[in-house]
């Protein structure tokens, strides 16, 4: 019974298969009867809040994805990176980050420092909860910050990562991120578009693990002349959670960036932004899937779980303008990225534990220069101008701290360490202590 | 007294038991080990990269057998543990000069 | 303080045990003031966007739950299987599921050919976004196809499952599906009631895998004579993780099934749907608990855990009638069904990994076939036929194309790669590398 | 583009560092067109439910938290208990709990033992669903019934256990909420506040873990003399994913227990809660990763994913009133508690497996004595007497079962049983049996 | 020398190696190994189906001590490792042709 | 014929199978122990309470070898496994009565 009470009168608008493009959407609903004042200010704290707790549970998709990825003598370390992580980023976000991204002029170029605090003084002229949005903006912030956990994984001492972390949520991040969300100089000069962060979050991560895997060296034994020898990931079941989580995660990411959902048109846009996002990150899947087979004649899962991801970045930048087919194939490039990638990185003895700098870093340039194709509104140029600008700035703040902390306090742990793994070095524990170890 | 050491596939282990057992040998005592020999390792590929994995999961069976029991003992591993196949594993006989049971102090046949 | 609130004025009604049938809430309603037109169309969108969600996380549930109940050598395996049915499910949908499902004619057999895109031209008469609906659908056709890797792990060649994946996918659920839910034959001739689906979703599941598991053999090694070797799953804590990660994907299954939410009367029968999955997933597990404890000694949690979802399923036709003493009962009886039918499979040689044919088809006819207790709108005879019509259906086309399969590319791995793992043979790589396996 | 939408007129609000009391939101809030009335009960019946679905999701955290804290041998069997702790606890809140709770007096003590069933006869004066508003009190129930099995795994017998569990959930737990959320003793003479339950939930069960402990004794092997052996936990990953679902169950908790939406008001409120909530738990991780740090020169993962929970509860009894530094100052104050009572309660060889008396009831005191703090209807005599009435009942009624149980049935497994595992002996399999142990 | 080997049940290994110590021998080397013998297994039930479990989990002991020394620890480990109940397991003794130490070449007694 | 038996530092062991292999050694057995000598485990603390790890992971390798190559075994099991470190292992060597090869009943040397 359920099934039918609406299908009655919908038949008709289902079935039918002529493209609408989805921008007819908004003229149209201009007729329904609006929702109250009250209405459009709890639904838009709705998708902040609800969005951003599926944004927050990434922190656990990351958490099991790199968990999965390590060995099992760093497993503990990598999770205990994770919650650390996710709990320094929400620190910085209300000492410096919030007021770094909204507190900049128009076109500008630096935000303010202050800390933040709620202010609802006039809502409906806001039309949501100042900690609503807050909390979705926190949450992007630590999202960037997993990405770089990963690929240090194995080898990075615990505080100089923590210091790194407290340096990029608190004023790398925010101050990129102001250029282009808080309309800043991205946003003013080239009309730079991220619809959720392509490169704002993904790429931004991406360029701060790559600067720190340069700095930070390869992981012993995984290098000797050409020769690459795996370190393979220990728990794949592990992986392919979290890889789900981030999957799910990922309808907050991107639907949750619509930012408002009281009228039809919203409503709409948030329901075309999940269906591509979701088809990406199957196309991206798919073409792993395939290439690997095909190359390999194997079908490596922890590809097709980076493919997934991969996909997943690439529709960030634009996922509400893509007609269905767009987003698929979209996606899929991204999970051929990710494919040659993987292997291309570890021909230039670039170590990334968990394929982050792939799937976050290339998958994020690729989705946001592919923006123009699907939305007019953006330029080729301008989000080529928006991706250097962002990727250099990020990559050389990032190398600057990186080598700063390298010949301060260090950033790597002995050989010694490394090799009796960081969980009984740092944590004094082991992850799985029952089981014997091969 | 005589110690039987043998490697031999893992998949034979039931086997190999029960063909022992018939013949009167009354404890086991199994090791999982890795061998490396004439059977060569496979070669995987992890993201990409390939590595050859050296060594074969093989099972190490040890018992005490008197030593006329022996010779038997050697020919049924041999017989239960065959695939034909390369890899099937070895039989090692040492000589024993002592079996004690914990559990009553009780040495030489007796404590078998 | 929060907790008072509200419960000031609402203390009466609360605290009233007098049974009031839910549907007197209906008629009451109408004297409210109703949500405008927008607010309904938000209302309506959000439940399937947020429903659908939920219910795309149960492809991590079934994913850990079978990786649970696999052992080692073949857990890297049935994750892949698992990611790539979610994706693959995504993209038949769009291909061709989703019309063929409500492009049926009123009463029809067979629904239309063709690619789906979102139609919003005429918002208010449908009352939802047409993506969020479509996103809705596309997670359940992708739930039924993760019924059958469970089933059929361990042995079954990888590509050849694809290809049964996507007919399933994209044909056979469709047509069955259409002639329920698209108005087709079954709701127009047999007024047959299946509200979320144990027939339509999870007996469909339940047949392909049986159909599957008779086409493909058993394990080598799982019986010999009349002996049965089990051969355990290898990581349980990893399978009561998924377990409890599709009940909580039930929610939004059931309760999104109401289709609507945008009313008091909706926003009732959403509660009651979720009160009465809740317990009847209560129910299963504690009949479930008692009877192996009962018979065996012994509390097998494996069997806990699919008397968990055997009472899931068991209330997913009807989960809005029920009192909730009914829903216990339903529940608890699916329990039973698991309890007995997991050795019972056993004896006739049906080799089930992960028990999905007790719980997703023999617990789908149970909670199909009671469906008249509580609602006078279903009929015995009804719910026999559609369960019927479509047992047949989705087992005749299964078997043969499982048959057409095996006889052109094969459906099994070889006795070595079956020995040696999938995980290995397929996927060049260990689940669990690090741990030594006894 | 998406994220500039509503930007453009709210950079003003956002970027306001002035730290306005949210309790002036209100006054304003009259002002914007209210919802109507069915929004307003769609709005209430949502936060429910969608609440109550993170909250139930709690299930699996405290499942996998502990299982990834107890040895492998015992790790089948705390995820039974886990999966059974949930379903009793929802069959007891029906038959009992829900009705002692809210059929209690105004100002009395007991409440009327009545099985529960909706009652939506008259929808607007409750303004929500009756079954929206039973699922949410039903998932705290079973929220506190988890934290004992924690405590007491790894010796105690399943189904003494089982009985505790009932008559905590149906009869313990509904008669001292009773007392404050009932409207009942503590809420009329003491003005007793405990906004999501530091007390009424987590105290609750840490006195009840505690008189279970006490009365049950240590597992064996853990102390002797004045010596500690640690009996490490066997999956690391698994206890810091747990950690993470109950931290975001934790928004669901604190959030849904300002227990309506409908409004400005109420929107701008819950989104306090979950800002506060979120600072406070990374208050707890930092004092917590600090403190170990320092103490032990190695950072113990397994006391900080305890200092996260150990924040979380700490701000659960007042999470809408602190300002952010005072929600991360009282989350950091439970990380240290956490940290120097894990040792401690070793030095007084009480055997807690996973932490819970600590985290919970220890933290829920501190919560709860803190509230005057920040909330100025509260007074820390008022708290105090709740405090000590609440746990003075449920630590005698708890100890006196507890040794009923122990003199009758029995409540612990023999040591040989304990020696084997409580997996083997009980439940008749292993959780990881392709494994080699150490 | 001699080289004595022990199959001893888990729970005894520190007990075991408390009292070894006590006796003067320096170095042990400990593998997980499972034994077959009088001690039968058990059997379980996974889902219904029951199977026996044949194998009990032990623990192998090695020390290569003077020969001297050989009763005495025999001795020593039948009288720690003991619970009197059947399964405590079997003290192997070998002769020991050579010893070096791997990290200064030396062999023999000094090797100990 | 002799067996030998080497317990060696796990970093070590893809070093001696190499230079072993070198030498001419056709076969291996390896094992994962644990061992307790001179070298002493390290401590470690969880959640505040501190305890020895009193074993250290170990790797044995087996291999039997014809007598007039047992010595040029020993000297090239030292000389690879070594570290200098305490804890570097022992070699031990055993008279081995009898070799045999499971898949052809060769025995002796052409069991090698
Ligand atoms: N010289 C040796 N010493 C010890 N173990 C050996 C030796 N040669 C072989 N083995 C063991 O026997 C196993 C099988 O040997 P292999 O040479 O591969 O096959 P086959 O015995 O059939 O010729 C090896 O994996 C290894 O464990
Ligand atoms: N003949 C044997 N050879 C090698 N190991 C043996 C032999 N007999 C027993 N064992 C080992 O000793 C263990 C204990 O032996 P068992 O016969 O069960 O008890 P008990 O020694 O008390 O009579 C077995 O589990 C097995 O590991
Ligand atoms: N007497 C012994 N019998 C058997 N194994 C021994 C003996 N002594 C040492 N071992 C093994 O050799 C390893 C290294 O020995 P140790 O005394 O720590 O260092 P070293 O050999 O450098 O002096 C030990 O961990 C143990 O496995």
């Amino acid at each position: 019974m359920g099934r039918k009470i609406m299908k009655k009168n919908s038949v008709v608008a289902t079935v039918s298969v002529a493209a609408s493009l989805v921008c007819a959407a908004p003229a149209l609903a201009q007729e329904a009867a609006p929702a109250s004042d009250t209405s459009l200010f709890v639904f838009n704290s709705m998708l902040f809040l609800f969005s951003g707790m599926v944004v927050m549970f990434m922190a656990a998709g990351f958490c099991m994805l790199e968990a999965g990825l390590v060995r099992t003598k760093n497993a503990a370390a990598i999770c205990l990176k994770n919650v650390a992580v996710f709990s320094v980023s929400g620190i910085m976000v209300w000492l410096t980050g919030y007021n770094l991204i909204y507190g900049v002029e128009p076109g500008g170029l630096l935000g303010s420092f202050g800390v933040w605090s709620a202010d609802d003084a006039d809502p409906m002229s806001v039309g949501y909860a100042a900690s609503s949005d807050w909390f979705f903006q926190m949450v992007f912030v630590a999202t960037a910050a997993s990405i770089v956990s990963g690929t240090l994984a194995e080898r990075i001492k615990f505080w100089p990562f923590i210091i790194f972390t407290a340096i990029l949520t608190g004023v790398i991040y925010p101050i990129e991120a102001s250029w282009v969300w808080g309309k800043g100089i991205l946003d003013a000069k080239f009309a730079f578009s991220d619809f959720a962060g392509s490169t704002l979050v993904h790429a931004t991560g991406g360029w701060a693990a790559l600067a720190g895997a340069l700095v930070l060296g390869p992981r012993r034994g995984k290098y000797s002349g050409n020769h690459v020898t795996p370190l393979p990931g220990s728990n794949l079941p592990l992986a392919a959670l979290g890889t789900f989580i981030l999957w799910l995660g990922w309808f907050g990411f991107n639907g949750g960036s619509q930012l408002a959902l009281g009228t039809i048109s919203d409503a709409v846009s948030v329901s075309n932004v999940l269906v591509n996002t979701n088809m990406a990150a199957c196309g991206g899947v798919i073409s792993a899937m395939v290439l690997t087979s095909v190359i390999y004649k194997k079908t490596d899962l922890t590809i097709v779980l980076n493919g997934a991801i991969g996909g997943l970045v690439s529709i960030t930048a634009g996922p509400l303008t893509p007609e269905i087919w767009q987003a698929v194939l979209i996606g899929a490039f991204g999970g051929v990225i990710v494919t040659v990638a993987v292997p291309f990185l570890d021909r230039l003895k670039i170590d990334d534990v968990v394929g982050a700098i792939p799937a976050h870093l290339l998958c994020g340039i690729w989705g946001t220069m592919i923006v123009p194709w699907t939305n007019s509104d953006a330029s080729f140029l301008g989000q080529a101008a928006g991706s250097l600008m962002i990727g250099a700035f990020v990559f050389v703040v990032s190398s600057l701290i990186w080598i700063a902390l390298k010949y301060s306090i260090g950033i790597r742990v002995s050989s010694e360490v490394e090799h009796a793994g960081l969980d009984k070095s740092e944590l004094g524990l082991e992850a799985y202590p029952d089981f014997y170890k091969a | 007294m005589k110690f039987i050491s043998a490697v031999i596939k893992p998949g034979k282990l039931d086997e190999v038991r029960l063909a022992l057992g018939a013949l009167g040998v009354t404890g086991l005592t199994v090791t999982d080990v890795r061998g490396y020999g004439r059977q060569k390792g496979h070669s995987e590929i992890y993201r990409g990269a390939e590595y050859s994995v050296d060594f074969r999961p093989k099972i190490k069976i040890e018992a005490a057998v008197p030593a006329d029991l022996a010779d038997a003992v050697v020919t049924t591993i041999c017989e239960t543990a065959q695939t034909g196949a390369i890899g099937d594993g070895k039989v090692f006989v040492f000589d024993l000069e002592q079996i004690i049971r914990v559990r009553t102090g009780e040495s030489g046949k007796d404590a078998l």
